[in-house]
């Protein structure tokens, strides 16, 4: 509770999670309620906007904004699914690593080394290649699956220097096991901070699922903001001047990643307090 | 020293090696030869995707201005021995002057006398019986001669015949060879061959850099990002059209995407193309110098119509009146105006095209009476004629319990119009009840698919190229069910594993007939058995070519208005007339 | 790996309305050429041994040409356009991190917030939107390709020039991006070095504030430096994704034709030289570290 | 008012005590062959500076690393049989408590749950009453108000208060011997006292012997019955505090206690 | 003897959003001209605040509230950042960091922070010069002067103390003010720092000195005077002996009983207890700050704020009830 208050006394923490939430549950709701549906062919290629069509319609005739609101929920889901993914992936691995020491510090430690420094656009793109078919569900597997290094790298180092903490030595002479400990003893310590790193993992799920899906690797019949922002630029949208095609995705990208990076900055000066002013 | 100055130092230091290098690494992609001139110089775009490979007739995919790219046979470097005119649907005399059938199975060619190779030897029937022997010898893209003919002789220096099999003397097909087999130098080809231990695997390594044909323009340069042709001055044809093309030189830049060639077009820097651009009609609104052929809807001269194919393998693709539903329910005006932006007609149900050379073979009577239209209501009651009730979520549940989908109509992904289509496509059926989904994989799998027979429904052109043969190519890709490969092996055409016995023996006999009344009446009796069985559904009509040029720099493009020349691109069959009357603007 | 690449290929051929015969001639006689009648794992096996030898087999879209040839002609481009831009954009980026940390008010509370919404656009967004704004809206900049083309590649001031208005947009959405980044992540390290002890005891001995400046540039320079090397994969990903916006002639725009094409040789060589870019980077970056952080340096000389 | 330790039982036996760190070029040795015995009831001190590897010998005491080589016994006991789920037997024996008395708790957990998880340790078939029990009454030992403090958390005391919940761990759990790695580095210094007295109860109480592990020569001279001073790994001297610490014999250690600012004389610089 | 510094009524706090921590609360002190000056007091009392608050830089939140401090006549507390930077710091006040690894910029050789800071100061002189005068006076001082050529962590614990040592007062300061500069280091070096402090002194390198400690025993090997802090003030000022073994105050009476150091007798002493904790400085206290854990404490201790009173010269207490005085 305390935790919470001292987070909301962050502006940028609140302004962050409330622009998020908003296009978040406001899309849920949206795509819940409304019964429009986002692959109706309402209109011709790229209509401009209109007072029907605000954002007018894109290459298929769609309603540019309904899509772009069924975007925003899909993408966030992909980002959020992927983070979670990575979060745990990243989380388990540099735990593990940073707790235990020795050997299997070495062994995951160079492992996550590898996989932090050859591309993860190469791996990601190798991966979403070579699967038969892409549903969502692979694609946010995809990107989980090849952005943990990050989570584990910075997950490693928090729990290297709490083992050293004497708190762990206490649990041990209590007759904790290591499990144990790295449950209730190392995991605690660090969840603000993994909290932090699945934010940010959040967003670069946004923005590598948009990044696959503009090189046609994205979900198969699907609607996310990258699906968008691919089909525009197949479409010739920016050529032929169709503005709304693509801006409003580009826009809603970098809003959301926004909103996720000012939540994780505002709990960074929280948490961190030489952040603070 | 300071700390700062040797950052800086090592900084400066890293610039500097870095500079050296990329400029060291660009010297090795910098050509010698030289800039050429806008006024002498026609830029396409459209045909060549991805950066040349190479210039070998016998690869197949030969890199522009040799035939091979994009299923385009041209005449810029090679010739073919008539000059096709897809709008008149006749063969122009060309190297060959003229052919005559001597009998029932003997076709005779006269050619031309003056006509030499670019390194100065002349050209002989030699070379002709050559070019088509060597696709007997190796499997090669035009080896389909040989299934019906027999043998091929030159008679004297300047004719040859070809004589048919006997068993099947597919006199369709064989014309088709006229306009569309590049003609190879006998004396180039033999020393290739021999180099190559007339190994097929080796002669196709064969980059064949500087092709050496009987046309007017000789490859010049290229690298990844354009080829360059320059005209070859002592060309034979001008004693044939009385001068030499205009320009000095063809150039196609290779454009990495579609949008890039189209704002290439769009501003002029490229004359003539044939990449689809959506609503081209707006940049003649804005007040860009472009044309079409047509200066109207559907601007474009539609060549071909891309079809939905059923699987017939497939419950419950393989009730007929599941398919006539199919076909009853989609909004075709709406493909036309949305997928294709306007540039296709409404599709008559029918494989022979209302239009064009092959309208005679159409009868309007069988379409009416047993063709479809937009039709949602009929849809619906076709449905419940054959007892089918709709289930709780609102789709249709046959008798025997199948509920109408999912079925999966697919296309590769970034097909973008026939994507488009689909999505129509699904959504009118959707409408009535029937739940078709769409489903875009990978080009390569789509393929795949296409060809093992797995899929619901595909789509796919059946014979898109305009030819002599057609309506035929057309019914015989959908229909001709001979030695079809049972699902799971690969066929070619008839993807869905259709058949009836009717069907190929009238595919059968009607490339044999001479008749043209008779012919009219076998494809009539075709038309009317795919009516019937609806192995696939025509959705839109395609050109062959998006024909379209920009005259700021270029004038006097055929169009309908001018139709000096074909809408063919100005190097392809008789459109390469318009490379003789074009006109520089300065 | 899904499809078959010889399916593609030979549709392609098919597109141009050969018999289906034919096609299936065709069609055999690649499978055999391109060895996919061998077992997986001994295709596999022959892929490793070529490209132990350097050899990135051949392209499957553009046969008969070799990958390597493909992937020489691209890297030139690729390394002329992300190794300056990215160099410069981290530069820049770190020194405007540096002094939104130090001179905080309200060059702080403008930069930061804008280089965070700037780092936050993906580079193929910001892409997209300076190619809308500079190539169709204003018509003042090229919009693709590498150069004109009604130019021919020399040595012609002509030709440079064109080159480097081309060069101007992916250079500039690149630039950004990483300025983006890096100045959020560098304005954390200077606020984190602002507060350590030697900065205060600098300060208290009178050091004037640009000194102290430069002290804490070059030492919050140092972790940026291990993390460009750590995050230059990601940096390059998406550096590749703007060639594509751009159909700059580098590797990006290849690796998407390949994928795009289903060219598993193209895709496989384009990633393996991605790969082994950003591991040579880092390794140059490791040197140069340790020419840099005299901590390294002197543990590296008693060794 | 401190017992002669001579002919009292040995509880703990500790030969060759050898630590090193790291493999190869990189290794460092920690502790470097050790031997000490410990009684029944007496108070040591292990005295160095840091890097003399007092800490490390504390550690491997706790059963908290291993040896490099040499060994320990518990009451005649190999420590190496309280491996693995026999750890617990020893730590029922031998406990610990740690400089800091605030990384010492788990902030995440109230304090009754803290002692509650540490009374675990003497096996589970106590009863819940008994345990509360137990807590009061050894919260009670060192003069806290269990009321005051079991429903807080650990952020919520002072340094001296958290301090002493960690000796109420002790009076909990009554090991034979205390390992306290500088227990009172971080008191206040007019709250030392306190904390020290606690120490001196539990051995009165519970006989509990104690190591104090410090670099404070005026804390192990004041508390201990028998000091060892270590040096780069190595026990230099030991014995009696009067002897070690008032009368030094090894150069190391004169020089150290030489070194340590005392406060009735002042030291003779060399002010030239 | 010339009176070098002057401390009236001086309160800085840190101040936030949210609350604020009376840190420092009314100091008042004088520093001659040679004198070493200790300051004592536990974790907490505002030692290292007021420390910091003497180089009137107030790095917030810490921000001054009122109060003066005369150095040679002047209120440096009314002097802009600039001023301060340019002529007081370095010349006039001086610091010794506690934490020698940290203070050190972990990436520049000593010498080139020496030069650097010379530079700030007197511009014009050359390079050269500065590295004449920085060897002469590690020469001086008979320390190595090739640590001159090393990196801060190149250096032992002890050396880089008293590098760090040099290093401040290479302009002759005035004033030097050493913040625990002792704690981190084992007991030799300790010595060391304490020994190289006193003969800069005697040298007259440094005029004056402040060492602020937790440690009075290391007081008593270095300082003329001590002055006691307690919860933000100062509650004694005295000589050494006098502070040590005939305080006034009962907290610095406490606090003095409660050494412990390896000298004869020491294992029979008691040690006092005192329980509870300092007052929380985030909220006004009535009355004397001790008072709740006083064993001396009489009813009217918490009636009124308690100012400090001169007892005897120089020997000042903040308490009402003081400790031996009567007898």
């Amino acid at each position: 509770m305390k935790t919470l208050r001292i987070l909301f006394s962050s502006g940028k923490v609140v302004f962050g999670l409330s622009v998020f939430l908003f296009l978040f549950i406001g899309s849920i709701t949206f795509t819940a309620l409304s019964s429009k549906d986002p692959t109706e062919m309402v209109g011709n290629l790229y209509d401009s906007p209109s007072k029907e069509y605000p954002l007018g319609t894109d290459n298929f005739g769609r309603d540019v904004l309904v899509e772009l609101i069924h975007g925003i929920k899909t993408s966030v889901i992909v980002g959020l699914s992927a983070g979670i993914l990575a979060t745990l992936i990243g989380t388990i691995i540099g735990t593990i690593a940073g707790f235990t020491g020795k050997w299997v510090d070495n062994v995951l430690n160079s492992l996550t080394n590898l996989f932090l420094v050859i591309p993860s656009f190469v791996i990601l793109v190798l991966l979403a290649v070579s699967l038969q078919k892409r549903s969502l569900f692979l694609v946010t597997m995809v990107i989980g699956i090849t952005s943990w290094p990050w989570t584990a790298r910075a997950v490693r180092a928090q729990a290297s220097s709490l083992k050293t903490r004497e708190h762990i030595s206490m649990a041990k002479l209590n007759g904790k096991g290591n499990l144990n400990i790295m449950f209730t003893e190392v995991l605690p310590y660090m969840l603000s901070y993994i909290f932090m790193v699945f934010v940010i993992q959040s967003a670069g799920g946004i923005l590598n699922e948009a990044g696959l899906s503009m090189l046609g690797l994205g979900p198969e019949n699907t609607i996310s903001l990258g699906v968008m922002l691919s089909w525009a630029l197949n479409f010739e949208a920016v050529r032929t001047g169709a503005w709304w095609a693509f801006f409003p995705a580009v826009f809603s990208i970098a809003v959301i990643t926004f909103s996720l990076y000012l939540v994780n900055i505002g709990m960074d000066e929280v948490f961190n307090p030489r952040l603070r002013k | 020293m300071n700390y700062k100055n040797q950052i800086i130092r090592k900084l400066f230091l890293l610039v500097v090696v870095s500079t050296i290098i990329i400029f060291s690494t660009f010297s090795s992609i910098l050509a010698d030869v030289e800039d050429i001139s806008r006024s002498e110089t026609l830029y396409f775009n459209g045909i060549q995707w991805g950066p040349p490979t190479n210039f070998n007739f016998l690869t197949g995919n030969a890199a522009w201005p040799v035939p091979g790219s994009g299923g385009m046979w041209n005449e810029a470097v090679y010739e073919t021995l008539f000059l096709y005119n897809m709008i008149t649907g006749e063969l122009e005399p060309f190297i060959g002057k003229g052919y005559k059938w001597v009998d029932e199975y003997t076709l005779q060619v006269e050619l031309r006398d003056d006509v030499h190779w670019q390194d100065g030897e002349p050209f002989t029937a030699d070379d002709v019986v050559y070019t088509f022997d060597i696709a007997k010898k190796y499997p090669l893209v035009n080896s389909g001669f040989w299934l019906y003919v027999d043998k091929i002789s030159a008679i004297g220096k300047y004719a040859f015949s070809i004589e048919l099999k006997k068993d099947n003397p597919n006199r369709l097909a064989l014309v088709n060879n006229l306009v569309d087999v590049s003609i190879l130098p006998k004396h180039i080809w033999t020393k290739i061959e021999e180099q190559s231990g007339y190994d097929i695997k080796k002669i196709r390594e064969y980059k064949n850099e500087n092709p050496v044909g009987s046309g007017p323009y000789k490859v010049y340069y290229y690298s990844s990002e354009k080829i360059i042709a320059q005209r070859y001055d002592n060309y034979w044809g001008k004693n044939l059209f009385g001068k030499l093309p205009t320009p000095k030189y063809l150039v196609h830049p290779i454009f990495k995407s579609n949008d890039a060639g189209n704002l290439a077009f769009e501003k002029g820097d490229v004359d003539v193309g044939q990449q689809f651009v959506p609503q081209i009609w707006k940049m003649w609104e804005k007040g860009l110098p472009v044309g079409t052929w047509y200066k109207k809807e559907p601007y474009y001269v539609p060549v071909g119509t891309p079809c939905i194919w059923f699987n017939f393998k497939r419950h419950p693709l393989d009730v007929p009146e599941v398919r006539r539903a199919i076909a009853y329910c989609i909004d075709y005006k709406k493909i036309a105006e949305l997928a294709m932006t306007k540039y296709s007609p409404t599709v008559v149900s029918s494989l022979i095209l209302p239009f064009g050379p092959e309208k005679k073979y159409y009868d309007e009577e069988t379409v009416k009476k047993y063709g479809w239209e937009y039709n949602p209501q009929k849809a619906i009651e076709i449905l419940q004629g054959i007892g089918a009730k709709k289930g709780k979520d609102d789709v249709w549940v046959l008798k025997d319990g199948t509920r109408l989908g999912p079925i999966k109509v697919e296309c590769p992904y970034g097909w973008s119009d026939w994507q488009v289509s689909l999505e129509i496509v699904s959504k009118s059926a959707q409408k009535i009840g029937i739940d078709l989904v769409t489903y875009f994989p990978d080009q390569a799998v789509a393929a795949d698919n296409r060809y093992s027979g797995n899929f619901d429904i595909t789509m796919m052109t059946p014979a898109g190229n305009p030819l002599p043969s057609q309506p035929w190519s057309r019914f015989y890709e959908v229909m001709y069910a001979k030695d079809i490969r049972p699902i799971g092996e690969l066929a070619f055409r008839n993807f869905g594993r259709y058949s009836n016995p009717r069907a190929d023996e009238l595919l059968d006999e009607i490339p044999k007939l001479t008749d043209e009344v008779k012919m009219k009446e076998l494809y009539t009796e075709l038309a009317k058995i795919y009516l019937q069985d609806i192995p696939a559904i025509p959705v839109e009509y395609r050109p062959w070519m998006f024909y379209q040029y920009n005259t700021t720099h270029w004038t006097n493009f055929p169009s309908e208005e001018n139709p000096y020349a074909p809408p063919q691109m100005c190097i392809t069959g008789a459109g390469i007339k318009a490379l003789y009357e074009i006109k520089p603007v300065k | 790996m899904p499809g078959n690449p010889i399916t593609g290929i030979v549709s392609k051929m098919a597109s141009g309305g050969a018999p289906s015969d034919v096609l299936e001639k065709l069609y055999n006689s690649y499978i055999q050429e391109f060895g996919l009648d061998k077992p997986l794992y001994i295709q596999f096996w022959d892929y490793l041994v070529k490209v132990l030898h350097g050899d990135l087999g051949v392209s499957f879209s553009l046969y008969p040409i070799r990958v390597n040839e493909i992937l020489a002609k691209a890297l030139p481009w690729t390394i002329a356009l992300q190794v300056p831009s990215i160099i410069i954009g981290w530069l820049l980026g770190n020194f405007l991190g540096v002094t939104a940390a130090y001179k905080k008010g309200k060059f702080d509370s403008v930069l930061f917030p804008f280089s965070l919404f700037i780092s936050c656009i993906p580079y193929y967004c910001l892409a997209i939107i300076l190619l809308y704004f500079f190539g169709v809206v204003l018509h003042i900049l090229p919009t693709n390709g590498g150069y004109s083309m009604n130019l021919v590649p020399s040595f012609s001031i002509s030709f440079i020039l064109d080159v480097l208005k081309h060069y101007f947009l992916p250079f500039l959405s690149i630039v950004l991006v990483t300025i983006g980044g890096q100045a959020v992540g560098m304005r954390e390290m200077s606020i984190y070095e602002l507060n350590t002890d030697y900065v205060n005891y600098s300060k208290s001995l009178g050091i004037k504030e640009s000194k102290i400046i430069r002290y804490v540039f070059r030492n919050a320079m140092l972790p940026q430096i291990t993390g460009l090397a750590l995050s230059l994969g990601t940096m390059v990903g998406g550096a590749l994704i703007v060639e594509i916006v751009f159909s700059y002639p580098g590797v990006g725009t290849w690796l998407f034709n390949g994928i795009r094409q289903q060219d598993y040789p193209l895709i496989q060589g384009g990633t393996l030289l991605v790969t082994m870019a950003v591991l040579t980077a880092n390794f140059f970056i490791d040197i140069i570290y340790s020419f840099v952080d005299p901590r390294i340096k002197a543990s590296q000389i008693e060794e | 008012m401190y017992s002669s330790s001579e002919n009292k039982e040995i509880i703990l036996k500790a030969r060759n005590l050898l630590k090193i760190f790291g493999t190869g070029k990189d290794s460092v040795i920690a502790v470097d062959h050790i031997n000490f015995d410990i009684h029944k009831g007496e108070i040591v001190s292990l005295v160095g500076q840091s890097g003399s590897g007092k800490t490390t010998t504390a550690q491997m005491l706790l059963n908290l690393i291993k040896p490099t080589e040499g060994n320990i016994e518990l009451n005649g006991i190999d420590i190496r049989t309280f491996q693995g789920r026999n750890r617990i037997k020893y730590w029922q024996k031998v406990q610990g408590i740690f400089q800091d008395p605030f990384s010492s708790f788990n902030q995440f957990f109230s304090i009754s749950k803290i002692l509650k998880d540490s009374l675990k340790i003497l096996g589970s078939n106590l009863k819940s009453g008994e345990k509360d029990k137990l807590i009061t009454e050894s919260l009670e030992s060192v003069n806290i108000n269990p009321k005051d403090v079991l429903d807080k958390y650990p952020f919520e005391l002072s340094g001296g208060q958290r301090q002493r919940i960690m000796i109420a761990r002790i009076f909990l759990i009554k090991p034979q011997l205390l390992i306290a790695d500088e227990p009172t580095s971080m008191i206040d210094a007019v709250l030392r006292s306190n904390i020290l007295k606690l120490f001196m109860k539990l051995r009165e109480v519970y006989g509990t012997s104690i190591i104090f592990v410090t670099h404070d020569i005026g804390l192990a001279y004041y508390v201990s019955d028998r000091v060892f001073i270590m040096q780069h790994g190595k026990i230099v001297e030991s014995g009696d505090p009067e002897k070690v610490i008032i009368n030094p014999q090894h150069p190391y250690t004169i020089k150290l206690i030489n070194d340590v600012p005392i406060l009735h004389q002042q030291w003779e610089f060399k002010l030239s | 003897m010339k009176e070098l510094l002057s401390i009236r009524n001086f309160k800085a706090y840190y101040q936030t959003s949210s609350e604020e921590v009376r840190a420092v609360d009314g100091i008042s002190l004088d520093l001659n001209e040679g004198e070493i000056l200790g300051i004592a007091g536990e974790s907490g009392c505002g030692k290292s605040t007021f420390s910091i608050s003497l180089s009137c830089l107030f790095p917030p939140p810490l921000k001054y509230i009122s109060g003066e401090i005369f150095l040679d006549g002047i209120d440096i507390t009314k002097l802009n950042t600039q001023e301060i930077r340019k002529s007081i710091l370095g010349p006039k006040i001086s610091f010794i960091p506690q934490s020698s690894m940290n203070a050190l910029n972990p990436t520049i050789r000593i010498r080139n922070f020496a030069i650097d800071i010379v530079k700030q100061h007197e511009p014009k002189t050359t390079r050269e010069n500065i590295i004449h005068r920085v060897i002469e006076r590690f020469e001086s001082l008979s320390l190595p002067k090739d640590v001159l050529n090393r990196y801060p962590f190149e250096l032992s614990g002890g050396m880089r103390q008293r590098t760090l040592v040099i290093l401040s007062t290479i302009m002759n300061p005035e004033i030097v003010i050493a913040d625990e500069p002792t704690s981190a280091l084992d007991v030799s070096s300790q010595r060391e720092v304490i020994e190289l402090l006193k003969i800069m002194v005697k040298k007259k390198i440094m005029k004056s000195l402040i060492f602020i400690t937790h440690e009075l025993p290391i007081l008593r090997q270095i300082a003329d005077g001590i002055a006691v802090m307690y919860a933000g003030q100062i509650v004694e000022i005295g000589s050494v002996s006098d502070i040590l073994f005939n305080a006034h105050h009962p907290y610095a009476d406490v606090l003095m009983s409660s050494m412990i150091v390896p000298e004869k007798g020491m294992r029979e002493k008691n040690l006092p207890s005192v329980s509870g904790t300092p007052p929380d400085l985030r909220h006004a206290i009535k009355g004397c700050r001790f008072a709740d854990r006083c064993p001396e404490f009489k009813k009217d201790c918490r009636e009124k704020d308690i100012e400090m009173v001169e007892l005897t010269k120089g020997s000042f207490v903040r308490c009402i009830h003081p400790l031996r005085t009567k007898k």
